[in-house]
Parts: C-alpha cells; structure tokens; sequence
C-alpha cells in the first residue's frame, strides 16, 4: 500500500470503496430506496434469475441509483420466470416477469428513472413472502 | 471485479465467539464456495451486534434478515435456502418475546428499533480488520478534513459546540477537556484512551474496540492534533485479547495508509500510537491511577489538582478520554456540531452506550439517544423481566452506581437527572434485577468488589468499605443488630466525603441507594431475620409440609448432613439446628413437600 | 510468600532478559514486560522477578509490589486447566456464586489455589463480556455459557478423561 | 498572594501554598497523620492518604485533604465543623480499628504519632471491634530493625526515605486493598532484601510498625553480672542529641552528664567512641595519601578517590548495590569496630580481663550499627569485638528506667586511655565531619606543615551533595561529601562512567550524618534540630585544645605501645576490613 498523500487520496480511495458496503447500510432504511426483489427459487435461477440479479445491481450502481436489491423465494409466477418486484418509495409494488437483461435494463431505464409503467407487469393479487 | 450481491455478517465479538462464530464464519464460506457462489456473496466477519443474549448472530444483507443462536452446523441450510434460493430459514429467526412473533428483519425487533447508533455507527456493519471497509464509510474523512481544512482551536470549538461530555463516568465535557490540554504549555504531550474497562457486566468499550478500531486510532490522531500531542497511549485490559489484536491490526493498517506516522495525508502533523495493558485492577479507570500504571507503577490515584491536562504521563500533560468519547468524536466532525447536538436532552447530548445485563429477556449492548427512559431500554429495548417476573431495580453505574426503582423508570437517561436520582451514568452498566434478588445482597455484592478493587491507599477505602462490607455479612446473616443501619449511613457517607479518588467516592453509593429505596428489606433481614427474596441462606429455614409429605425418605437420602428424620411412609421432619440450608431436599422432593421461608 | 522454588536455567533467563531488551529495559514498561514474561512461563515466580528487576532496573520489592497490585499476575502456577468462573454483576445475578461454589466443593481448592495433581486451578474474573450467556465459566480457552451448578461435575469430567 | 478565610480569620498565603501550611501560619494546627515535611531535605510527602486532615471547603462537594490541597482566591475553609469532625472521628476509628490495641506495652508508647491524634481528637470507643477483621503479617526480626506490620497505617513515609531520599529501594507498597503494606519483596525477611539498616524507615515511622532492636534488657543483665567486665564507648553525635529525650533544646551538649549516668547505669569504663575516631583517621588518612602518592607519580592502577568506610549503612549500600566498586572505599574499619577491636586486645591486656569476660557494649545514633558488630570480619572465635550497640533513645530510657535525673547531673569526664579525643575525631558526627578530620591531619602529613586554621567551613553544611578543592600546599585535592543514599549513588554512578575528578569522597548514610542517624531522638519531622545538632557537634570540637587526630596522645602513646605505625601489619589484622558482594546472597531467597 502506498501511503496517502493527501484528503484528495483519501477520498479517491473511498469512493472507490464505498460500494463494497454501501450495501450494508441500505437495509436499514429500505422504505426511502427503490427496493427490487429478486425471485431466487430453484425453477427462477434455473431461468437466469442469478444473472439477472447481477445485471440490475450492478446498473443501478452504474446509473447512480440507490436502491436496495435483495432476493426472496418464489414468488409463485413460475410461468414469468424471471420475476422480479420493484418498489418505489411512496408507490405500492410492481412485479414484472419475464425480466431477462433486456427487459431489466428497460425496467431501470424507464419505471425506476421516471416512473413510467412498462410492460410485464402481472397483476397484483399475490402477498410477498414477506407478508405471510 | 464487480461488488458482492449478498453479504453475510457474522458476529466476531467475543460473546459470539465465545459460542464458536468463528466456526461458523469458516462453515458459510465453505458452503458458499461449494454452491459455487463465491464471486456472488460475501461472508464477513463484524463486530458486536449488541444483541448478545441472541448470539452467535449472522446477518445477510441487504434483506437484513437476523438470524440468532445459530450453530456451526446451520450453515449449510442458511446457505442452501436463504442464500440460494432466497427463503429465509424461519427457525433461526428472532421472536419477539411480547408479541410472539418472527421477526424478518432488524426493523421489526424491539430490540433495534429505539437505538441510535453513532458509537456504535460501524460496529456489526463492517469488518474490523478491513481499513478499507472503515475508509469505505467515510473513516479518516473527519481527520483528513481537520488536518486539510480546521485549525486546532476550529476543532476544538466543534467538539465544544457539540455538548459530547466524557462516556466514562462522570461527564466532563470534551471540549473543555481538550482545550486545558490544548493551552497547558509544553512541546510533548500525550493522548490517552482508556480503555481499561473495569466495570463488571460492562463490554461497551471492547465492543467498539473489536468491532471498530479505526474509529478509535482516528480521534486519537484528531485530539493529538488539536492538543498539540503526537505521541498516542491506549491503555487495555490484557483481559481483552480479541480487542487487543484487533487494535493492533488497526494501527498496523493505519500506518501503511499513512493515516498514522509522520505527515499525515501531507501536512506537517505526525501521530503515532502505543499499546499499554492493563493487569486487572479496576482502579486504573481512574485517570491518575492509569497514568501511574502506564507508567509501570502500581495503579494509586494521586490528588488533583494538578490534572492530566496539566501534568500527567511522565508528568507531562496529557489528555485521557475513553474509548466511547473517541468513538463519537469523527461523525461529529463530519456531521456538525449541530447535527450532534440535535439528539439528546439539553444538558446530555448524542447517545449513550449500555451493556444491559442480569435479569432482562435481551442481554446486550444498546445505543440509545440519551433522554429516553429507563422504562423504554428495560421493557421495549430489553424486552421486558425474564421469565415473567416482576421488576425490582436496575443498578446503573455499575459498583459506583445506585438502585433504581419502579418510580424511577420514566425519567429520562441523563447525566443529571441519574445523578439527582441516587445513581449515575457510569461507563454504562445497567443490571436489571427483578424480584427474586435481594438488595441487601447486592449491595454487599458490589461492596465485595469495592473492597477486592481498592487499591489500599486512603483510610476510608481500604478499611471503611471493608468494615461497610463486614456490617452488611453480618445483616444478611441474620445478626444484624437495628443500630447497624445508623452505622452504615454514616460509615457511608464519611467514605463519600474523605476517600481519595472516585472509586472510593462512590463506592457507598449501593448502600445508601438500597437503604433509601429497599430500607424495608434490610428491616426485614435485621429485625424479622428474614431475607424477602430468599437468597441469603443463613435467613432460609427449610420444612417439610405434613399434608404434602408422602415418606418416600427421597429427601432424607438426599441430605448430606442427616438433618431429615422419619420412617418411610411416615410423614419427615427437618432438624433446623443440623439443617445446612443446602437446598438438597427441595430440589429431591416430588411432591412439594419441601418449602423454604 | 510463595514457598515454591523455582531454578531458572540459562536459557529461561536469557529469554526474560530478552524479553526485557524488546522493551529498551525501560522501567516505565514494566507492566508490558511482566505480561510478556508471563505469557511464557506461565506465571511469576520469584526469581523470574528478580531477573526482571535486574535488566530492568527497577527494586526488586516494586516488581513485587506491582506484580501483587494486578490480579491479572499471579506467583503460582496456574493449573493444566485453568477453570475461570466470571463473577461480573451479570453472571452473579444469574448464580456465577452458586457455581463457584459447586466448582470449590468438587475440586476441594479455593479460589486461586491449584489441586494437588495439578491440573485444575481455579479463578475469578471480572466479565469476560459474554453477558449473554452468563453464568459463564472458562476453562482454558473454551468457554461455557449458562451454566448451572449441575453441570459442574460434567465439566470436570471432560479433563479428567 | 493569595487571600483566604480558615476558621474565620483571614490569611494570606503565597500561591502554591497548602491549607495545611496556611493554617500553621495563623496558629490553626491541623491534625496531620501521613503527611511529613522534611523541609531541609527536600522531601515533603504527602500522599493525601489518611484522610485526618480533611476540611470543609465552602462549594466543594467532598472534605479537602489539607496536606495536600492548595489554596485559592476567596477560599473559605473550616477545619472544625461538625461535617469535618465526625469525618475525622470515623476515620481515625476506622485505623484504629485496624489496628492492635496493645498501647500499654508498645515501644512506641508515649511517642507514637497515632496514639497522639487518638487523644487529640478524643477517641473513646472502637466501634465494631468484634466483628472487624485485622490485616495481619509476620513480625519480621533482622539484627537491626523490627517489622511489626499489624500497626502500619499505611502512611508510607518508610516507603519514601527508603526509595526516593536513600535509592535503596527494599521497601515498596504490596499487595492491595486492605491487605496492602510496605514490605520488602517477596515480604522476605529485612535482613535478606537490600535494606542497609539506615534506620530511615524507623526514624519516620509515625507507629511501631519499625522499631528498632532493643538490647537494654540485654544490658542490665550483663551490668547485673560479676563475671564481667563491662564498657562502654559513646558516639559523638549521641552527645548532641539525648538531651533532647529529657526535654532539654535541641542542640544541648550533654556530654558530662551523658559519662556520669553511664557510670551510675554501672559502667566499669566509660569510654569515647570519639578516640577510635581519631584512630579512624590515623589509618584512612594513611591509606589516602598513601594512593594518593601513587597517583601522583603516576600509578594508573590506583583507586581513586578514596572513599569514607565508617558509616556502616553506607558499607551496606555498596556491598549490594555497587559491587563492582568494592576495591574504591578505604578498608579501614568503622571508629566503633576500631574501638572495640582495641578494647578487646589492647585495653583487655592492660585491665588484665579475658576477652570473653569482657563486654564492650556501644551507644549509637545508628540502627547499621547493631547490624555491624555482628558482622563475621568482626569477630574473634565468635566473639564479637563490640558485644552489641544500643541507640540513644534506648540509652534515654535505660536512664529513665534507672530513676536517674539526667538534668540535675552532675559533669564528668571520660576514663582514660580510650576516652580522650581530639576536636577531629568528635566532629565525625556530622556530614563532613570525617573529611575534614581527614584534612587536618591528611594536610600536615603530605606537607610537613602545620595547619593555620584547622577549620574547613567550606566541608559543613547540610546540602546533599558539597565539594571543595583544599590547597595541599600547591597540589590541589578534590573532595567531595554526600550525605543520604541517594546523594551518594549519584556520586557513585559519576565515579563509574568516570566523570568525577575527586581524590576522596565521605558518605553518610543519614541525612546530616550521624547527627540525624536512625537511632537518634526521633525529630517527627522538626528537621531545624538536625541543624540544632550539627552546631552542638562543632561547639564541641571548638572546646578541645587538641584538633587534629595525630596529636592525640593516646593515640600515639597505643602506635608506639602496641600497633607501631598507621597500615602496620597489626593495625592492618585490627583495624582494617574488606568488603563482600552482597547481591549474590540477595539473589537467592
């Protein structure tokens, strides 16, 4: 390790950093983030869930959106796999499936950024595991 | 290399440890590497989470499920199911102990849910020995912005501003502190951390030290700057080793990031920081028996004036605060004075630290904004009285504390307000005592330890407690005489009055706490010969029920002394003369036949 | 006093005066040293102190009475297995006496004395910081959380084997 | 200055002044118990922990130790409300009651410090005594001093003259709490530590916790015995201090009425240790210009400086702590081994007694000094030179004890041969005094003149550490003096890195010699007496016709009669000694 030289270098390394735990924190106040759940259950990775996962945690990090992104079981919508549900603060959820990189990309881009419904959405009759 | 997506938490302080979280640590990334999911999740290892009575305590992030009592062998099922296929395994969750309910995340435990967190800001949240993980959250930005952007006096003045008053006891305030070091006249000046925790039942210090060195070694370099000191001294128990280690590491990383050593981040202040342990004596808390001790001498408290500031290590002068005060010092500097003392009452701002221990559902350590009341850490935070039983007492303060009582427990945590009560902030113990402990006992409990720490040097400590102590045997021993009580106030209150140092200050203060707000049991110890709660033993008289007693001669086998007599099928009966109060037949006895008064 | 006699062999006493070099024998580490030598041999017999009170140059009765100021540093050898049952305030409202008690009475020793074999010694410490699982006893470097005189005996038993 | 009220008078103190010492100075006498002021020694202890001098300071939330707490502006200070004396009641209860109630037949009754402030502050009643637990310790007996810890207090005073004033360091806290005590390490016995037998720790201890062993009982059986032959030699500095055991001023010389109640105690001959002093010089004086000549042609192997050997504390010191510097110190015995090796061959012959019938007993200001007469070198098949030595308070209340009313004595004088001394030999008693001596005589041997002035002012005084250069016609001769361990270590520790440039040095263990040794009146803390003392010492030497060592008559008369010269063979077997290293036995306990 070269030594810092300075606060500048100090704050390079840290913003370099802060991703790696930023992550921590986030789950302590989820309800002001964007929060998306990732169905993780066997039959979902089988369909690419994991990867998908990836691709919206690391978007979002890219495109400067704070957002916590966890995963959950099945969320019963086997037929839509991927599935993923998206909260944003203040809104009540929305879950879209068939969510592969693309469609993941359209869904940052356009629901999470502005607000704009995009299509896929199933309908909401279900609870999250989280209600149970 | 893109970030993890998953992290998983596991609690590395040494009550977790303590039941095998390092296993358990080894077995997550096992399990992990075997799903092939390495690249995926992370498994660190934290600090305390706090919630010790839980523990050993894994926490996956981001979901912020909270797993407790986990065993080594559970693992492969958190992994299997929670990491893998994102069900959470409901059997480990936490249940609330009022609402009988699991609880999915840290947000919905009492426990969690009052806490503020500034001491304790990074503590279960990063890994200790990761400087990186410091750095990541903001770590040194406070001492770098000091060093770059703040004058010594600027500093000092924010620390002022913030009304953060010493968490180690008596509560003087920082700022001041810092200023008399700062203005006592010398070019070699010492910084010293005490982290000499001595209070028994109190952890608050380690924790921070085990699960969040760096803050420490920060606002070390930042009061050396501002005193004009660049020579650091932590004073550790040995009895600490996880801490010690810990720290080590810290300062060893700080040094390869020249956040330690000579011109810190570029600028003409050099800071460097120096280990002294301490060898198990409680009076080293104390700062001038610290000083003493640092310097390898027996830990005697001298008389101040003059002060630390003044003259102190090798009589130079020398600032000392304790590890909880240090930790609080760089969010302030990075958050404003303001903001810090926008939490908290009037007189006592920021949080305060608790172990919270003894009879209370949730064992652990607690941050709480100071203010809040001792009913919402003992009934929301602790989760209420174990096993259902009714409160008694909460000692704060630990051996220099007092009791608390029922009226006590809606006002608010202050300095003031504990001290105008009969008891005191301290370095944050809180025992909570609930019906079946008698408080004649503890009070001769906590003057034990008064009498085993002094260090012997004035008259009223070493002889007065010890004759305190002697008084209160011979009460819960039954031959407590009603002049006794007299003898006791005022034995007590001349000890307050001459002792030296405040170890010996307040070390009455169990007594006359209990004399005030329990006079009735030790009224009952010395006139009825009688202990309420039934645990001084020489008061119990055991007997045997005649409509319970079946002669099953269960309890006269079990007696070790041949105090029971009777023929089998024949009603027993109990000598009270041979009877040594053992509990033997009671515990034997099938029927309820046995009863204690 | 301590009446037991220890012989130190050279090259015992050249690892304290060693010991004492990585402090510069400078008095004010005293403290630093005693705990360095003690980790390696255990204790602080007489003559171990000697030897530090020479290199060192401190007198001979300040090592001693530094040494007795710190429970932490002890002229007895401790047992094979140290037993060390917590008496902070949480583990004695939660019985840490009553186990102490249990722990005395199986061991027939005191409080800071060894058994004749050897092999158990026992302790008091003030808090190990594992409130949790109070009463907590330590046997070495294993520790025991909620422990109830009952199961004294079994621990025992897992070192007398 | 600084302006305060005590007791509602109003004082003015300089700053930095303590309530104590700002009390005193309007007559207010605050009980102290711990606390000691040895002004003229530079040793103020105040470890602010008995707690008898609490007081009450207006605004103050605790009682102020008075020792130890410095004044301020405004200050308002009672040192008698009811607050302060119930406080002071209890405390002083609570020593008590760790603390043996044996007064009646304790040494240090009558004169005990404790004692004093019990009746001071009108203690009646102990309370709890039945169920208060005592700390207690082994009695610890050497051939010096006696440890009886059951009555320490704690006031560390012993711990202070023993580590910071003498650097002996056999004395330090132990333990903690209410087992806590001073001891030596290991709590092993005195007389296998690094304790020199200075007696400062008896000198200052304000209990019996160190007193030192008493032979008088001794004494008067060996008086009481017909078979023996009985004699004494007295100190100088026991002259310039007993009187003040009979309430007489400090600095009285009392030395007629001192020979006339030995000879009433029985003493067959009373003899002046002062004579063996003369004999001191005879032979050290030798030995310093003997290594001096050397080095002065040249000798690089010669020891220089030369250091005084008569002070047995001293001896000690170095036998332990500087044994790599053994072959520094003259080898000529101390004046009361001189004295007795004489007696005991010499005077035996003369008086026709057998050595073993014959009982030279000494009286001494000095605790080193029982130590010293029962060194091996100093016997003879067992027996010993000097049977044993009593100190001046035992010689005070063996006075007391034989009903003799010391004030109304009439003068007399020492017997002869060994009772005649010169002015030298008497001022062996206060620092200095040995070298000056030395020079008298060391000066007319090594210049073959006789000295204008036999006073040397520039030797006296009470600084720790003096040195002077004296012209020995034309070759200029260093000395340096030291009185106090501590001092001398320093001057040691110059000699071993060889910075000092000093031809002959004299050490005194005790602070202001002999005068202020462990066995004197005890001072309780009036270090003014010490200078009361010195001023006696050289009054006598003032008095004598003779002043130097080598025009003792007595002294030339025993060369010529029985020694031959100084560094004979004889005197060499009689009165000369060599030293042991005593860390090898302090090694092993």
């Amino acid at each position: 390790m070269t030594k810092l030289k300075s606060l500048n270098d100090l704050r390079k390394i840290r913003d370099e950093l802060k991703s790696k735990t930023s992550i921590r924190e986030k789950g302590e106040h989820p309800e002001n983030l964007v929060q998306v759940k990732v169905a993780m259950a066997t039959c979902c990775i089988a369909s690419g869930s994991r990867e998908v996962m990836n691709f919206i945690v690391d978007e979002l990090e890219k495109r400067n959106i704070d957002a916590v992104v966890t995963q959950t079981g099945c969320m019963g919508y086997c037929y839509a796999e991927p599935t993923i549900e998206v909260t944003i603060p203040g809104k009540e959820p929305v879950v879209f499936g068939y969510v592969n990189m693309k469609k993941a990309d359209e869904i940052i881009e356009r629901y999470i950024k502005n607000g704009e419904l995009v299509d896929g959405i199933i309908p909401v009759n279900y609870e999250t595991i989280d209600n149970k | 290399m893109s970030d993890y997506k998953l992290h998983l938490l596991v609690c590395g302080g040494t009550g977790c440890k303590a039941s095998q979280s390092e296993l358990i640590y080894e077995n997550l990334k096992k399990e992990i590497g075997n799903e092939g999911l390495s690249d995926f999740a992370q498994v660190v290892r934290t600090g305390c989470f706090g919630f010790c009575e839980k523990g050993p305590i894994v926490k996956i992030i981001p979901d912020n499920t909270f797993y407790t009592q986990v065993k080594p062998e559970d693992a492969k099922e958190i992994v299997a199911e929670h990491i893998v296929k994102g069900r959470k395994v409901e059997r480990l969750l936490y249940t609330d102990p009022v609402a009988k309910k699991t609880a999915g995340s840290t947000r919905e435990i009492g426990f969690y849910k009052k806490q503020v967190r500034i001491a304790l800001r990074n503590c279960g949240i990063i890994d200790p020995e990761n400087i990186g993980e410091y750095i990541s959250r903001d770590g040194y930005e406070a001492l770098g912005k000091v060093l770059t952007e703040l004058s010594p006096a600027d500093t000092i003045k924010i620390i002022k501003d913030s009304g953060l008053r010493g968490r180690g006891g008596a509560g003087f305030p920082t700022g001041l502190k810092w200023e008399l070091a700062a203005k006592s006249p010398g070019n070699e000046k010492y910084v010293v951390c005490n982290a000499d925790e001595g209070d028994p039942g109190a952890f608050m210090d380690r924790s921070i030290l085990e699960g969040d060195p760096h803050t420490v070694i920060e606002a070390m370099a930042i009061c050396g700057y501002c005193i004009g000191a660049d020579k650091g001294l932590v004073y550790i128990r040995a009895e600490y080793p996880l801490a010690i280690e810990r720290l080590k590491t810290a300062i060893k990383q700080a040094r390869e990031y020249g956040l330690l050593g000579n011109n810190i981040l570029g600028s003409k202040f050099s800071f460097d920081i120096e280990l002294r342990y301490g060898a198990g004596a409680f009076v080293c808390g104390e700062e001038t028996a610290l000083i003493h001790s640092m310097e390898g001498g027996r830990g005697e408290p001298t008389l101040k004036p003059p002060f630390p500031a003044v003259s102190g290590y090798l009589g130079k002068p020398t600032n000392v605060n304790n590890v909880e005060t240090f930790a609080n010092i760089p969010v302030i500097l990075t958050k404003g004075a303001e903001w810090f003392s926008s939490i908290g009452t009037e007189k006592s701002k920021g949080t305060k630290v608790f172990a919270l221990a003894g009879k209370i559902n949730n064992v652990g350590l607690i941050e709480v904004p100071m203010g809040i009341t001792l009913r919402e850490v003992i009934f929301e935070i602790g989760g209420g009285i174990k096993n259902g039983k009714k409160f008694k007492a909460v000692q704060t303060g630990g051996p220099s504390g007092g009791c608390l009582t029922e009226k006590h427990l809606n006002i608010p945590i202050e300095y003031e307000t504990l001290v105008a009560a009969g008891s005191m902030m301290g370095s944050g113990g809180m025992i909570v005592m609930d019906e079946d402990d008698c408080m004649v006992d503890f009070a001769k409990f906590f003057l034990e330890f008064s009498v085993e720490e002094s260090c012997g040097k004035c008259t009223p400590c070493r002889i007065g407690n010890k004759r305190l102590h002697e008084l209160l045997d011979r009460i819960c021993k039954g031959n407590g005489a009603p002049e006794d009580i007299d003898r006791l106030i005022n034995l007590s209150y001349v000890i307050k009055d001459t002792a030296l140092c405040g170890l010996g200050q307040a070390s009455p203060n169990p007594v006359l706490s209990t004399l005030e707000h329990f006079r009735h049991e030790y009224d009952a110890h010395i006139i009825d010969k009688k202990c309420p709660a039934g645990v001084c033993k020489a008061l119990m008289t055991y007997e045997i029920v005649p409509e319970n007693c079946v002669g099953c001669t269960a309890c006269a086998r079990a007696c070790p002394v041949g105090a029971i007599t009777g023929e089998r099928k024949q009603i027993h009966k109990i000598d009270p003369k041979l009877c040594i109060k053992c509990g033997a037949c009671l515990e034997r006895c099938k029927f309820n036949a046995v009863i204690v008064n | 006093m301590s009446n037991i006699k220890v012989e130190l062999k050279k090259n015992q006493v050249d690892k304290i005066k060693e010991i004492c070099k990585s402090f510069n024998n400078n008095p004010g580490e005293l403290i630093n040293a005693l705990h360095k030598v003690q980790s390696t041999f255990g204790y602080l017999p007489a003559e171990v102190q000697e030897v530090v009170s020479q290199e060192m140059d401190v007198p001979l009765s300040k090592v001693y009475g530094v040494v007795t100021f710190y429970s932490f540093f002890s002229m007895i050898p401790k047992g094979k297995y140290p037993i060390s049952i917590c008496t902070g305030t949480a583990c004695y409202v939660r019985g840490a006496e009553t186990v102490l008690q249990e722990f005395k009475k199986e061991l027939g020793i005191e409080v800071g004395e060894t058994t004749a074999d050897g092999k158990f010694s026992i302790g008091c410490l003030r808090c190990v910081g594992a409130c949790g699982l109070a009463p907590v006893v330590m046997v070495g470097e294993k520790t025991y959380g909620r422990v109830s005189p009952e199961m004294v005996k079994d621990i025992i038993k897992e070192y007398n084997e | 200055m600084i302006k305060l009220t005590i007791d509602n008078k109003i004082v003015e103190v300089e700053k930095g002044t303590t309530i104590y010492k700002a009390a005193k100075k309007v007559g207010i006498d605050i009980p102290v118990l711990c606390y000691m002021d040895l002004a003229d020694l530079g040793i103020e202890h105040k470890p602010g922990g008995c707690r008898i001098c609490v007081v009450e300071v207006e605004g103050r939330r605790n009682l102020a130790p008075s020792c130890s707490t410095e004044v301020t502006e405004g200050m308002v200070v009672n040192t008698h409300s009811i607050r302060v004396l119930n406080a002071r009641r209890i405390v002083m209860e609570l020593i008590l009651s760790d603390h043996p109630k044996e007064c009646l037949v304790c040494p240090k009754s009558g004169n005990c410090e404790l004692q004093s402030i019990a009746i001071k502050l009108g203690i009646r009643d102990i309370p709890y005594q039945e169920i208060s637990e005592m700390s207690t310790y082994r009695v610890d007996f050497s051939p010096s001093i006696i440890r009886n810890m059951d009555k320490c207090i704690m006031c560390r005073r012993c711990e202070t003259m023993c580590n910071e004033f003498q650097t002996v360091g056999a004395l330090s806290a132990v333990n903690r709490g209410f087992m806590s005590v001073v001891a030596p390490a290991f709590e092993m016995d005195l007389e296998d530590s690094v304790c020199t037998y200075c007696g400062q720790c008896v000198a200052v201890c304000p209990t019996a916790a160190l007193t030192e062993v008493d032979h008088t009982n001794k004494l008067i059986r060996d008086l009481a015995n017909p078979n023996k032959t009985v004699i004494v030699q007295t100190a100088p500095a026991v002259r310039a201090a007993l009187g003040e055991e009979f309430g007489l001023e400090p600095g009285t010389l009392v030395t007629g009425k001192m020979v006339s109640a030995l000879r009433q105690l029985g003493f067959k001959y009373v003899f002046d240790t002062d004579f063996a002093a003369d004999l001191t010089i005879m032979e050290e004086g030798t030995e310093l210009l003997e290594r001096l000549s050397k080095h002065l042609k040249g000798d690089k192997n010669v020891k220089l400086p030369i250091l005084t050997s008569c002070c047995p504390g001293w001896v000690n010191f170095f036998e332990s702590q500087f044994t790599d510097m053994l072959d520094i110190p003259s080898t000529a015995r101390s004046p009361q081994q001189m004295f007795g090796a004489i007696a005991k061959t010499y005077f035996a012959q003369k008086i026709n007694v057998k050595r073993e019938d014959l009982i030279v007993v000494s009286i001494m200001p000095c605790l080193a000094k029982k130590y010293e007469c029962q060194r091996d070198e100093f016997k003879v098949n067992g027996n010993p030179d000097v049977d044993y030595s009593i100190s001046t308070r035992e010689l005070a209340s063996l006075i007391k004890r034989a009903n003799i009313s010391f004030n109304s004595l009439q003068d007399d004088d020492f017997d002869a041969p060994l009772g005649e001394s010169s002015g030298a030999g008497v001022i062996f008693g206060a620092t200095g005094g040995v070298i000056e001596a030395a020079v008298r005589t060391a000066y007319e041997l090594f210049t073959g003149k006789s000295l204008e002035k036999v006073d040397f002012k520039e030797l006296r005084g009470m600084e720790g550490i003096r040195q002077a250069t004296i012209d020995f016609g034309g070759t200029p001769i260093n000395i340096g003096i030291a009185h106090g361990l501590g001092k001398a270590r320093q001057l040691l520790e110059s000699i071993r890195k060889g910075e000092s440039n000093f031809h002959a040095i004299e050490i005194m263990a005790c602070p202001g010699g002999c005068i202020g040794g462990g066995g004197q009146p005890l001072h309780h803390g009036k270090t003014e007496i010490l200078k009361k003392r010195m001023e006696a010492i050289y009054r006598e030497d003032e008095g004598k016709t003779i002043r130097k060592s080598h025009e003792n008559p007595y002294i030339i008369k025993l060369y010529e009669e029985f020694l031959g010269k100084p560094m004979s063979d004889k005197a060499h077997k009689l009165l000369h000694t060599h030293y042991v290293d005593k860390k090898k036995r302090i090694i092993y306990i």
